[in-house]
């Protein structure tokens, strides 16, 4: 496949983040120092149902390279049923751009507890490895937003 | 490239903000360098733009015989104008213009006895007008202004009205409110009773801006009174988008509001289908 | 037009010594609609938030963003801190600066360049942020506690002694918990039953306390004030009213030969039966399982012989529904299965016991009567092996990888107690570490070493053998003397990790509350808010938050009693304002949010609308109700117009966020 | 089938059970029939025509019509009722005020896909069996009835009729269609294919909005890509808006209620093959959350408004077919 | 005249395309024809138009305004436009050759549009006279010779040769840059073709459809019937008509935030769309009758009294194939019509 592996590209992450599980994820890997790239900006969310596939859409068009989506594991949902619709939605976009010939690996779904900070840095190294390998989204942009 | 372009605006520089009424705020407008952006008529209008949020026509509330500076008077109603509204002084804003035609002041009005009927905002695109006739006072007979509005507060430039028209011993102001108030002891009704009730002279030219039902019933009225659509000059100006006849949107038949009008004489309305 | 304050937090070095916080400032000043952009060393200090305050009156902001540590700690400071100073507390943004940026990256340059785009977006979305008011809503004055052991019951109790309503939900038909099993506490070797009972008959006699032995939450709806529980209650085949625990029908009854859950299956009960003399309430409970009428129709021996006619073999189970205010959970703990460590023989020996067995075998009330005897020849045992750490601080799948507090204690408690009793039987402890933090602990502990000479080894067991003469060989290692050990060994004993009880999980997807990977309630801060789950409205309570004596275990009971307490003692409460809201013209009214929600927030009406066309019609309209909207969103993606959205995380507010962040 | 149509229509219009009729009429050449509402008998010996060119699905104006004063008699084919159905469960028609009549149909022929073919100045065509005779003024062409039928037609799901108040003629059955060959086909296809294949189609869209005017499942009053406030609001093709999030998204609103009527396709000027979007939730929908066939019933709740907790997790999509 | 063999297109359509950029209507694989860039070895379509018209090269879809930059109270307005290159447009067809008249009477019009202008100026529009028009033509009924294009230089095909005209001086030097090619040849057999062509041009479905009926006179009378209503029931509202017609010219502005910079665009808008004509004052024409009778009215009525009889439609019949619920404007003409 990809010969070159984009070591130096610096992809743009956009991380969905429930508020209750996966932001608290999130702060407690930086209570507790593990680092993962600068790369991945987290927007709090209150729950990852609250995730509108129009929200990845438009990230991917102003130049994001990878979206992530984190929220409870299910079973855990804080609205208790949040995460599941998320789920089916996530997976059926994500199907569709699939379907669409755009990289899989730009797209991903994780649940994070609030207590697995070691979940979240790992989650966040592994995903920006992932889209860095992928190089620049190309697919999805809008060439009017590119980075000049 | 070469060619008169009018799409592409100019800035403008907001120097002074003044708080008109509770709604209305009048806006001046300098090039960056000072001075006027452009020459324009009275009845003009043009484009004012914040980048990001949009576009919007406004009439020239300043009298061209002002060679210092730009006015607007806005309502606030949408997102531009709120934006506008919001702004300090200093803030840049783009400009186009020119736009539309312009009440005859140099022929048709030339001479005349002139009445003025607005409503509301609809003050702020006779105001040039009016200013312009007060500057140019030997061209024009008799001019009186009948001007009302909700309340005591939605007077726009109530002040200059005070200080400077009412003191102008060629002017006759009329001022009346929709309900009584208190510190009000002028008229209170409706402008198209006033304008009955004051039955001013069938020799004049009248010029009338305001709500479109306050123009119907002030029309109503004048015909009542004895004057005919010839007499009559109204400006339109809320229905424009490109300014420059092209984008399709603002036309009432076949004409044009942005480049055909926006002052129209009554008869030439009339004979348009009835859109507006 | 907007006019933003953007504040920079130093946080002491926290955030300043990895992002170059000044040149933040200076960055964000330029972003739109920002009028004052400033640094400040500790902006959550007094000062700080004076300077925000200062600010917002002297710039006339319209809208703050604090670039900070995470929302988590500190947005309620700075929403208060606006609030006081006349902004409405949801013009608020705080850019997460510390958890999310200067914490995790080490490079200046790259870490301030992130805090900068953190900002920017905080930016963006302030700039459409709105106003939002609160909405009031009544609280039940009426708790309710998941579980009866020492922390539900002193939960209970102190939140009756502050006059409220309190009912507590015990699943077995007592109330009393693991405490109730144990003989003696450390480290004042009190008896554990002389402590409890009497608060579990205070309980009982308290007016303001309901218990609901034998019972089960099945279902939680509603939010913080206004829980809406239903409690499942068990049949037990007998008449709680009618009962009077006068026991002739467990003595009688001739089905002898259940396995006694209380004495850990050392010994046997009958098939109807009280727990223990004490129990809370005295009432009989029948084993559907064992008893012979409920299973041959054949016998009826009980019911014959109570005199009130308690017994009712046609019982149902019971659905109560009950509205509460407040929610304290305190399912305590279970010690491990230990069928995965086959290599202490647990499975095949029955001189291998875990703690908890110990107890009851030691216990007056226990198996033997008080006299510590081996299970298996019921004979006095004279050298007893401790193994500590059997499934706690354990790596790999089997065990659990947090320490279980608790262990160290009750086996220097469980030697001393031998070696007092039974000054022959030699004692010997294998430990990894011996950790007695606590108030007198380790004196308790030394006491143990130095005046009982209980034989402390550091080191594992690796493997316990039954020899065919009954004795169990200990094989194990001496890491300090750098030796193998084999001993012979009459009883071990092996420390239990323990573990959150397994009804826990279900209850907290019930509760809509966190758990951690252990399946610990998770609180809703580690250190400041220890005893609330995240959760408005839960609150935790003893061992099911994480391993806890039993000081510990009443003290957080009291806790989470008094902040229990706090919000009953509340006439109303502020709801969150952050819920959606329907945009009535572009609704659609086609059920889609209703389906939805998780709260059944959302209602439809037929009303009239003037139409675009000069008409009016009826429409088919959805509406929130925002006491009951939690602000989940469900309902915003559901929603294929766009007419539903979601204060404070509107549509376009995200995707402010997102092209700040793209860009 | 016409006659029978237009005497029904009488009928029920002379003994008051409706005030009006809604169906098509007749155009200026054989295919351009419009849809129409009728209000007398003479307006249906004038104008209403049910033929082969007869393909628009009704249903969505039944929102407005439903609305109005008195009863309205819509003729609905099978996979009109299906629209239908939908609509009545998300609210929008008023069950009450329609009278339907179920009427039968055997594919409709696509103008637009004869003229594909090289034929020009059509003045009349005509099934026989297998081919269609079409008569134009450049001579009589033949061509197998495939190459001159709507696509929805040739995949048709069902020739059952999910709700009426009467039917004209048989019912039919659902029918075990290979509608979802095409999309099969595509994601048998590596990501770079599909790309191309997607790019090339969409790249064509103009943003006329007829698909979603047309859509049954888009009656939202005012379009997220409409209305200013949403944020998304774009009018015309701008970069690349239509490819990357207008079908995108209209498709996922659609998801679970689209009844696959195909009407999309139809309408689009640039022949984009706009239903096999749509066709790839539906085949998801069905592999991983189970058989759902939107408007079959009024009632079942659909499956993006529905979960189960053993859902399969996204990264299904990883795991499977080419990458 | 001079002409060159069908054969050699090939090798014209390389000789056009090494000076300036060449744009042909081919066909694409859904059996539909439209203007592409030409590329070696790509064919000339054989269907009669394009599903987009010509006009797309001179008005485009969506085209940059101007582009801002805003910085604090500051803003810097950036002209992006830039001197169009030269290109050349071939094989338009005569309908859509005459929908440049009617949007140059728009565009060029004062204040002249600069962007379109800038593209008029440097486009070349190269004609193809019809041979086999379809039922949906009506070309003839806005006086328009299917046979006789108009644009800057005019090609006819009798079937082995196409000949070349030059309607004016920009199509002269077109021809003249391309002489080595052609040759001097004789024209009877395309005469033979051409009048095969107007005896079917006689004989169309719409041969008889007149525009006697309308014109600026008509409006009053038009504007108050009451077939608006029928007409309009079943329109959908979609921009399909607007978009594929050569003569519809309606935009919008609009501004977009790049995150770097606002650039504010131009896009075709449809009269037929419900915000059309919304304003922050509210929207004039809110119902779809009204927005209906607008873009007929327009083509028939205002467009003809604004200016001096030319009617607004060239006949060309996109919109007759291509609305989905089949309304058009022979429809709407045929309905007025009726008394």
């Amino acid at each position: 496949m990809q010969v070159n592996d984009n070591k130096d590209f610096q992809p743009t992450i956009v991380a969905f983040c429930c508020n209750w599980c996966s932001y608290a994820g999130a702060d407690l890997s930086g209570t507790n120092r593990l680092n993962y790239p600068t790369n991945v900006k987290i927007i709090r969310v209150p729950c990852s149902c609250r995730v509108n596939p129009m929200f990845i859409l438009r990230a991917f068009q102003r130049g994001a390279d990878g979206v992530i989506i984190c929220g409870c594991h299910p079973g855990d949902c804080h609205y208790t049923s949040g995460n599941y619709y998320a789920r089916r939605r996530m997976t059926l976009l994500f199907s569709m751009l699939d379907y669409l010939g755009i990289e899989r690996d730009r797209t991903r779904v994780e649940w994070v507890s609030a207590a697995e900070g070691q979940k979240f840095a790992k989650t966040m190294n592994e995903f920006t490895e992932a889209v860095r390998k992928l190089g620049p989204n190309r697919r999805l942009e809008d060439l009017r937003c590119r980075k000049q | 490239m070469n060619s008169i372009e009018t799409l592409i605006p100019k800035i403008g520089v907001v120097t002074d903000i003044r708080q008109d009424t509770p709604d209305v705020k009048t806006f001046r407008v300098v090039s960056p360098e000072g001075g006027k952006l452009f020459e324009h008529m009275p009845g003009q209008c043009a484009m004012l733009s914040v980048p990001g949020v949009g576009e919007g026509m406004f009439s020239i509330t300043s009298s061209p015989t002002n060679k210092e500076f730009m006015e607007f008077s806005i309502k606030k109603c949408g997102c531009l104008t709120g934006w506008l509204h919001a702004m300090d002084v200093g803030q840049q804003i783009t400009v186009r213009g020119p736009y539309g035609n312009h009440f005859p002041v140099e022929t048709e009005l030339k001479g005349r006895d002139l009445l003025f009927i607005a409503g509301g905002i609809g003050l702020a695109p006779l105001r040039s007008v009016i200013n312009y006739v007060r500057d140019k006072r030997e061209n024009y007979g008799s001019i009186q202004v009948i001007y009302g509005s909700r309340s005591k507060d939605d007077l726009v430039d109530y002040q200059e009205i005070l200080d400077e028209w009412m003191n102008d011993p060629g002017v006759e102001v009329d001022l009346t409110i929709d309900n009584p108030q208190e510190g009000w002891d002028g008229h209170v009704g409706f402008v198209p009773n006033y304008v009955k009730e004051l039955a001013p002279s069938t020799d004049k030219t009248v010029l009338v801006c305001g709500p479109p039902i306050m123009i119907k019933f002030t029309l109503a009225g004048l015909k009542e009174l004895g004057f005919t659509d010839t007499q009559v000059y109204t400006t339109m100006e809320l229905r424009m988008k490109c300014a420059v006849g092209k984008c399709g949107r603002c036309n009432i038949g076949n004409k044009y509001v942005c480049k055909d009008g926006p002052v129209f004489r009554f008869d030439e309305l009339g004979e348009l289908p009835d859109e507006y | 037009m907007q006019r933003i304050g953007v504040f920079v937090c130093h946080c002491g070095t926290n955030i300043a010594a990895t992002v170059d916080v000044k040149a933040v400032a200076e960055a964000l000043s330029h972003e739109p609609g920002v009028v004052v952009s400033q640094d400040y060393q500790y902006m959550c200090s007094e000062s700080g938030q004076n300077l925000v305050k200062d600010a917002i009156k002297e710039h006339k902001l319209t809208g703050i963003v604090i670039c900070s540590c995470s929302p988590r700690m500190h947005e309620n400071t700075f929403r208060k801190a606006a609030a006081a100073a006349g902004l409405n507390p949801y013009l608020v943004e705080i850019a997460n600066v510390r958890e999310q940026c200067s914490w995790i990256h080490k490079d200046i340059a790259t870490a301030t360049d992130k805090a900068v785009i953190l900002g920017k977006a905080a930016v963006a979305k302030v700039h459409l942020n709105a106003p939002l008011t609160s909405m009031e809503s009544p609280v039940v004055k009426r708790a309710l506690v998941i579980g009866g052991g020492i922390a539900g019951i002193q939960t209970a109790l102190d939140i009756a002694e502050a006059g409220f309503d309190v009912d507590i939900v015990e699943k077995q038909p007592t109330i009393g918990g693991k405490m109730a099993q144990i003989d003696k506490t450390f480290p004042t070797l009190d008896c554990a039953a002389c402590i409890l009972t009497p608060k579990m008959v205070e309980a009982a006699q308290n007016e303001k306390i309901h218990i609901h032995s034998f019972s089960e939450v099945t279902d939680v709806k509603g939010f913080v004030g206004n829980f809406t529980v239903t409690i499942k209650k068990k049949a037990r085949y007998v008449d709680e009213t009618k009962c009077t625990g006068c026991g002739l029908c467990t003595e009688k009854c001739p089905m002898k030969k259940v396995p006694n859950e209380f004495n850990m299956g050392l010994d046997n009960r009958t098939a109807i039966y009280i727990p223990f003399a004490q129990a809370v309430p005295k009432v009989a409970t029948i084993d559907p399982n064992y008893c012979l009428m409920m299973k041959t129709g054949k016998c009826g021996v009980c019911s014959k012989m109570c005199s009130v006619g308690a017994i009712d073999y046609k019982q149902q189970d019971q659905l109560i529904e009950e509205k509460y205010g407040a929610i304290v959970v305190a399912t305590g703990f279970n010690p491990i299965k230990l069928d995965k460590f086959d290599e202490f023989a647990y499975s095949h020996s029955p001189d291998v016991v875990t703690s908890l067995e110990l107890e009851r075998l030691m216990n007056a009330a226990g198996p033997n009567g008080g006299t510590l005897l081996r299970p298996s020849d019921k004979k006095h045992p004279h050298t007893i092996v401790f193994v500590q750490c059997v499934g706690s601080r354990c790596d790999d799948e089997k065990g659990k990888p947090y320490c279980s507090k608790i262990c160290c204690m009750y086996t220097a408690k469980h030697a001393m107690l031998i070696r007092e009793k039974y000054p022959d039987t030699e004692v010997y402890v294998f430990y990894i570490d011996v950790r007695t933090p606590g108030k007198n602990f380790d004196e308790f502990y030394r006491r143990a070493v130095e005046q009982y000479n209980v034989h402390y080894i550091k080191g594992m067991v690796g493997k316990v053998t039954p020899k065919s003469d009954g004795q169990l060989d200990v094989q194990a290692s001496d890491l300090l003397a750098n030796e193998q050990l084999h001993i012979n060994a009459d009883m071990v004993v092996l420390a239990a990790a323990i573990e959150p009880d397994k009804t826990a999980r279900p209850l907290a997807t019930m509760l809509t509350t966190q758990m951690d990977t252990n399946d610990f309630f998770t609180e809703a801060h580690p250190k400041l808010r220890p005893v609330e789950s995240a959760t408005a409205g839960i609150f935790l309570s003893g061992a099911c938050q994480g391993p806890k004596d039993i000081p510990e275990t009443v003290a957080q009971a009291s806790a989470a009693a008094a902040k229990a307490i706090g919000l009953l003692c509340k006439n109303s409460i502020t709801c969150n304002p952050c819920v959606a809201q329907s945009d009535e013209l572009m609704c659609n009214g086609c059920s889609s949010c209703e389906k939805v929600c998780p709260y059944g927030a959302i209602t439809y009406t037929d009303k009239e609308f003037r139409m675009p066309d000069r008409t009016t019609a009826i429409r088919r309209v959805a509406s929130v109700n925002p006491a009951v909207c939690q602000g989940c969103g469900a309902c915003t993606v559901a929603c294929p117009s766009g007419a539903m959205d979601l204060k404070g995380f509107s549509n376009s507010q995200i995707m402010a966020e997102v092209d700040a962040i793209c860009k | 089938m016409q006659e029978a149509m237009i005497s029904k229509a009488k009928a029920l219009l002379a003994d008051g059970t409706v005030t009006r009729v809604i169906g098509w009429k007749r155009g200026e050449f054989v295919y351009d029939v419009t849809p129409a509402v009728f209000e007398s008998a003479q307006e249906l010996d004038e104008g209403f025509v049910y033929d082969d060119f007869t393909a628009a699905n009704v249903s969505k104006y039944l929102i407005k019509e439903s609305r109005k004063e008195g009863k309205i008699l819509c003729f609905l084919k099978p996979c009109d009722t299906y629209s239908f159905n939908q609509l009545i469960k998300e609210h929008r028609i008023i069950r009450e005020n329609v009278y339907i009549v179920g009427i039968p149909s055997d594919g409709k022929l696509d103008a637009e896909k004869i003229k594909s073919k090289g034929i020009t100045g059509i003045l009349s065509a005509q099934r026989d069996g297998d081919t269609v005779k079409v008569e134009t003024l450049y001579g009589i062409e033949t061509l197998p009835l495939a190459d001159a039928m709507l696509e929805k037609c040739l995949s048709c799901k069902s020739k059952k009729h999910v709700i009426y108040d009467e039917l004209i003629g048989e019912d039919g059955e659902v029918i075990d269609s290979d509608r979802f060959d095409m999309v099969e086909k595509l994601e048998n296809m590596t990501a770079e294919e599909r790309f191309e294949f997607w790019r090339s189609e969409l790249s064509k869209c103009i943003r006329c909005n007829a698909c979603r005017n047309v859509c049954p499942a888009c009656s939202c009053e005012k379009c997220v890509f409409d209305n200013p406030q949403s944020g998304v609001e774009n009018k015309a093709p701008a970069d690349s808006f239509e490819e990357n999030m207008f079908h995108i998204i209209r498709a996922f609103h659609v998801a679970g209620r689209c009844t696959d009527c195909g009407e999309c396709s139809r309408v689009c000027p640039q022949n984009i093959p706009l239903h096999l979007l749509n066709r790839k939730f539906i085949k998801d929908i069905n592999s991983l959350y189970g058989e759902y066939q939107a408007g079959e019933d009024t009632t079942s709740r659909s499956p993006l408004t529905n979960y189960d907790t053993e859902d399969c997790e996204p990264k299904i999509v990883h795991e499977r077919g080419v990458e | 005249m001079l002409k060159i063999a069908i054969d050699s297109l090939g090798e014209l359509f390389g000789k056009i395309a090494s000076a300036q950029t060449l744009y042909i209507p081919a066909d694409r694989p859904d059996g539909e024809a439209e203007y592409r860039k030409y590329e070696p070895g790509m064919k000339l379509t054989g269907r009669l138009n394009t599903v987009r018209s010509a006009k797309d090269f001179f008005f485009p879809q969506t085209e940059s305004l101007v582009d801002f930059k805003v910085e604090g109270k500051n803003i810097e307005v950036i002209d992006p436009r830039k001197e169009c290159e030269d290109f050349v447009v071939f094989g338009v067809r005569a309908c859509d050759a005459r929908s440049f008249t009617i949007l140059d009477k728009v565009f060029l019009a004062d204040p002249v549009d600069s962007y379109y202008k800038n593209r008029r100026d440097h486009g070349t529009i190269v004609t193809m006279a019809c041979t086999r028009p379809a039922e949906t033509c009506f070309c003839g009924t806005f006086g328009i010779d299917a046979t006789a294009p108009e644009g800057d230089a005019a090609c006819f095909s009798d079937g082995e040769s196409i000949f070349f005209k030059a309607n004016n001086d920009k199509g002269q030097r077109f021809i003249d840059s391309i002489s080595s090619l052609l040759e001097e040849g004789d024209t009877a057999k395309l005469d033979e073709v051409q009048s095969k062509t107007r005896e079917i041009l006689k004989k169309l479905p719409l041969a008889a459809l007149s525009t006697e009926n309308f014109g600026g006179d008509k409006l009053n009378e038009y504007f108050n019937s009451d077939k608006w209503g029928e007409l309009s029931e079943s329109c959908l509202g979609c921009g399909t008509c607007t978009f594929v017609c050569p003569t519809c010219q309606c935009y919008d502005i609009k501004d977009f935030d790049t995150g770097h910079g606002i650039k504010r665009f131009r896009c075709w808008d449809s009269c037929m769309y419900s915000d059309f004509t919304k304003m922050a004052h509210g929207n004039p024409r809110l119902t779809q009758l009204e927005r209906f009778r607008q873009r007929f009215m327009h083509k028939l009525v205002y467009f003809p009294k604004n200016n001096d009889g030319e009617f607004g439609c060239v006949g060309c019949g996109r919109c007759l194939s291509k609305c989905p619920i089949s309304m058009n404007i022979v429809k709407v003409m045929k309905a007025l019509e009726e008394k």
